[in-house]
């Protein structure tokens, strides 16, 4: 479990993130919602030990922070090839090619396997990013808006490697998204943040369709149309 | 004009003449000049990258200080260096002083805030990318480092050079520290200042050039390395 | 050059080193080079030249850095034996200090004057331009004697250049600039033909330069090869190398550079 | 050691001595130094910004000159740029030799490869995305490269400040062309191979100190002029 | 009018970008779409002179390329306030500021103007970044993926940004884009990039809804799913 208690963070005087309380359990997927510049990445650093908080802290049962793995939202790419992009992060170098590829292979990149990492396109180098990260096999995994670059053929492909991670090793994902429907598709539960607050949470498909705070329904006014 | 001309020549004839006094002069400069550069550069680098990515009090002050230090006047060091070796001094039984290692010593101290200094700002502009990505994948600290190093490969390239032609075209430490002995410790700088001493100014030119040409030859087989 | 790799082959079996410490203008006379390899190969001892400014070479014989001395300005000479820092003063050799001046000679030197008390006079009269080493050297001391037997203050005025190098770069200076400087009759005529300068005054009683050896105090410091130094200083006075000495130069310039003036003790 | 404590109080005597001589000296080495850093800094940021920035033929071999005359020996420089002045060479009628104009001109040879060598590597990492922008907003060349300089300022600070340090270390050079006459071309550095000449090595490291507080003040200014 | 002509461009010997011929009209609003790493970011360089064609040419008519604003996939901020970025490329300094604070305000960013526009957000930088762009009232503006990282709630801020400047100032856009809804809410005309190629062109809602090449349908398999 991680537990936020009391957080507040703030840069240059003005808070981004003010949070009393909230709860990660294992083992489920979990969607970071809100508009631009409402703390969704501030969140995700906070909980990884990237920025330290001003005040409030993160309790951790289990893994602490230090064994999460975190995608940033401007991943760098390492200045060699895309397969030794993914095989970095792999503690055991026996079966780490066999992972590399098979991971490439589930986000679709086969082909790229010995292009530069940085001369990929901003979509490619996204999921080569993403790749990398799950690629480890690590029980909490944090992602910083995975797919905003990803063309909507190959969303679905990033997507289904997250269930099967989640699936097959229970591992707990704490996704931000700018999209409510790959929430819904996602999610066992969605957060919705707004000028650093938690606003409402909830089962994704529940909150986006019968929003109750004034601020959620405005967020999704322009949704789908 | 003819001078500069005549000095060509020389150095020429220098370099075909096999004479082994000065091919020994040519050795023991690279020798000098190359470890001393290999250990201001894993010295510097290190530090550098450590001081460059972390935040910390009194970081501002200490870049400054490093800094200054990179305008450390060879002379100065040469007579740190001296009084630390001579007999008298509190190293003096080891009896460095007038032999390499003690030019080598006194480089050290000369080069290494030099290449420090400006690996701290060389790796800045990429230091909270690379870091954070490293720390979202699990790299240990010494790994997140070594990244850093690798990604400013480029740069620190240059740096590296940078050092290295302090150390090749120094000549107030070596001379103090080392005494210019013929056959002992004798470099190529401090043979252009013997020269030029003597009002030999073709030959020290002519010594000159050999000097740019052995920098030359060590610039080029970095990059090569750097390309790799 | 045969010679030279046997006789430093041989002194790296013994391993046994001497270190002298020298002023730049012993060294850039090129006598030492001259004599260095017949001593290598007569004692099987590697000498380490250490070609430093006066100062710094008392400096190093001070600091017991080096074994012996080989230098020429009679007051440190003498304070650095008194101090009990060196044994005692051993004058080997000597010559003149020669006075250079350019061809146009301002001052009315040439011919005409007998000494250099003299000379400085009319340069200081006719405000010729004097390039002074301005180093402490032995050459240095030397000038300020004689301006002050003179009763004169150069210093501050603007013929008078203050350059504080090496001999060489002040012959260099003061033939770029025409004019008059002090020096020693070795480095004179080791440049000449890149000069714009000839002498003007020679062989005067009050340009006489002693040069001396002393061996640095083994009681003192106890690093001091003091076997070795008792070689050098044996080999140097003995007939053979005081010969050498004598006719150091002949064959270049036609004429010898260094006197002998060595007296044989008890 | 005791040597470098009576250097402190020397030094300290040395500032508050009122000595004509010395202030002479202190402000002709800031003025030669200064002066020349701040022509070598627009010649090398300038050209190294361009050459930086652009692709073309033959460039890796252009960097690999450059980065090779960073270790340019001061003496080399000193001497060429004697010949050059002397009474007998090409530039002879100027009467420029043995004064601080000439000074001047062989530090700006050394100083400008170390800082253009070091700027060519400094903006490389960000030349393109700047570039790319810039023209997206249709800012012509020359607005471009001065973002570039601008977004590079925090690591052009130290190049210059490297540039700095060699200017300020630097005897070689000076003592030639300058001619280290007391009251006229005499800056700290030669007065300390003067001073460590005559023996006086705890003068020498007391002018040597004097000259790290200036470089450190230089420091301290450029760095606050950066962060402004 | 911007005409490609037999363009050609390859990377490490693998073709890119293939374009026999494609025609841009002026006063209109082009989206571009396809996998990553089809080549639109490609395409929108090569018209903007980025980059150079391996063979071919860009024929203009009108306005040459020099003219074109043109906003990278990877936008660079620089080191000043949010306001000065935008201002930085507007030639009549008189009334920079005045512009700028509007265009500030059309992406809904107004409260930033003093913050350093390094520090900022994903998708608050992709927002300055477009203000910065179409501030500059050019006849011809390339946006490549403005809306990436902008959220469900003001991407509908930049589309009317968009398209207020086409209406009134008959500014031609070129838009590459992932997202077909916002290529039907904008676009008069879609353009379909596959591996480097022009695989289909037309009235975006036609265009997405019957598709007629396999590669478009299966493209657009996922969406909206
Ligand atoms: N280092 C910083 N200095 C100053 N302000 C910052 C810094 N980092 C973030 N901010 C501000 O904090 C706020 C929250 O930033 P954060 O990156 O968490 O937003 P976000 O929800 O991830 O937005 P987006 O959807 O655009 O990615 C923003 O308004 C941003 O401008
Ligand atoms: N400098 C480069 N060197 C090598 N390959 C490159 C370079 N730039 C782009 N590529 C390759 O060219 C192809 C097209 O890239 P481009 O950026 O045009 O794609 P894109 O359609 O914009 O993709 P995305 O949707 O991910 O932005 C990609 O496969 C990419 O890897
Ligand atoms: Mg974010
Ligand atoms: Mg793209």
């Amino acid at each position: 479990m991680i537990c936020l208690k009391e957080i507040k963070k703030s840069y240059n005087g003005r808070i981004v993130l003010d949070i009393d309380d909230l709860l990660f359990e294992r083992g489920k997927i979990y969607a970071v919602l809100g508009p631009n510049g409402s703390g969704k990445s501030t969140l995700v650093k906070i909980i990884k030990g990237i920025e330290k908080p001003d005040s409030g802290e993160v309790l951790y049962t289990g893994k602490k922070e230090m064994d999460f793995a975190y995608l940033p939202q401007k991943p760098y790419m390492f200045n060699f090839s895309v397969l030794k992009n993914i095989m970095m992060g792999i503690a055991n170098k026996d079966d780490a090619l066999k992972k590399a590829k098979d991971a490439l292979k589930q986000v679709g990149l086969e082909n790229l396997k010995e292009a530069r990492a940085c001369s990929l396109s901003g979509g490619e180098a996204q999921r080569v990013a993403t790749a990398r990260i799950l690629v480890l096999d690590k029980e909490v995994v944090l992602l910083d808006e995975p797919a905003a670059a990803v063309d909507v053929s190959s969303i679905h492909l990033v997507e289904n490697y997250i269930k099967k991670a989640n699936k097959e090793n229970k591992t707990t994902f704490i996704i931000t998204t700018h999209n409510p429907s790959q929430a819904i598709r996602l999610a066992d539960e969605a957060i919705f943040l707004f000028e650093g607050r938690v606003y409402e949470r909830g089962e994704p498909e529940k909150l986006f369709k019968n929003p109750e705070k004034s601020e959620t329904i405005s967020f999704l006014a322009n949704w789908r149309i | 004009m003819t001078d500069i001309l005549n000095s060509f020549t020389e150095a020429f004839n220098l370099i075909f003449s096999l004479d082994r006094e000065i091919y020994g002069i040519i050795l023991l400069t690279l020798f000098v000049t190359v470890f001393s550069t290999i250990i201001s550069s894993v010295i510097g680098i290190s530090s550098g990258v450590v001081i460059g990515s972390k935040e910390f009090k009194g970081k501002k002050q200490l870049v400054r200080v490093v800094q200054t230090l990179m305008g450390l006047p060879p002379v100065v060091v040469g007579v740190l260096v001296y009084l630390m070796l001579s007999r008298k001094g509190p190293l003096g039984e080891l009896g460095l002083l007038f032999t390499a290692p003690a030019m080598v010593i006194a480089q050290v101290i000369i080069v290494t805030p030099i290449i420090m200094g400006l690996t701290i700002s060389a790796i800045k502009s990429k230091a909270e990318c690379i870091e954070e990505t490293c720390k979202g994948l699990g790299l240990g600290y010494i790994r997140t480092l070594a990244m850093l190093i690798l990604e400013c490969r480029y740069q620190l390239t240059s740096v590296v050079l940078a050092g290295y032609g302090r150390a090749i075209s120094e000549v107030g430490a070596v001379m103090l520290v080392g005494g210019n002995i013929q056959y002992h410790t004798r470099v190529i700088t401090t043979s252009i200042v013997l020269e030029t001493g003597k009002g030999n100014y073709d030959k020290g030119l002519a010594l000159g050039i050999i000097l740019l040409l052995i920098s030359f030859i060590i610039n080029w087989t970095m990059q090569r390395i750097q390309e790799v | 050059t045969k010679n030279d790799e046997k006789t430093e082959e041989k002194s790296v079996q013994n391993g046994s080193v001497l270190t002298l410490a020298t002023t730049t203008s012993v060294n850039d006379s090129g006598l030492l080079e001259y004599l260095q390899p017949q001593f290598e190969q007569d004692t099987g001892v590697t000498l380490k030249i250490i070609a430093q400014g006066t100062g710094q070479a008392i400096k190093t014989g001070e600091d017991g850095n080096a074994d012996v001395l080989f230098i020429h300005d009679k007051k440190s000479e003498e304070k650095f034996v008194a101090d009990g820092n060196g044994l005692s003063r051993i004058e080997l050799m000597y010559n003149y200090f020669v006075l250079v001046g350019s061809e146009d000679d301002p001052a009315k030197i040439s011919g005409s004057a007998k000494s250099a008390e003299e000379c400085f006079k009319r340069i200081m009269g006719s405000k010729s331009f004097f390039v002074s080493r301005g180093d402490d050297s032995g050459t240095h001391k030397k000038e300020l004697g004689i301006w002050k037997k003179a009763g004169l203050t150069p210093s501050g005025n603007d013929w008078y250049v203050s350059a504080g190098k090496g001999m060489g770069e002040v012959l260099k200076m003061a033939s770029e600039k025409k004019a008059y400087t002090l020096t020693d009759k070795a480095t004179f005529l080791s440049m000449k033909d890149k000069l714009d300068l000839k002498i003007l005054l020679m062989d005067a009683k009050d340009l006489f330069n002693q040069y001396t050896i002393i061996k640095v105090n083994p009681d003192k410091h106890k690093h001091v090869n003091k076997k070795n130094s008792d070689k050098f200083v044996e080999w140097m006075t003995s007939e053979k190398v005081l010969v050498m000495i004598n006719n150091f130069g002949k064959v270049k310039y036609g004429e010898s550079l260094f006197y002998v003036n060595y007296v044989k003790k008890d």
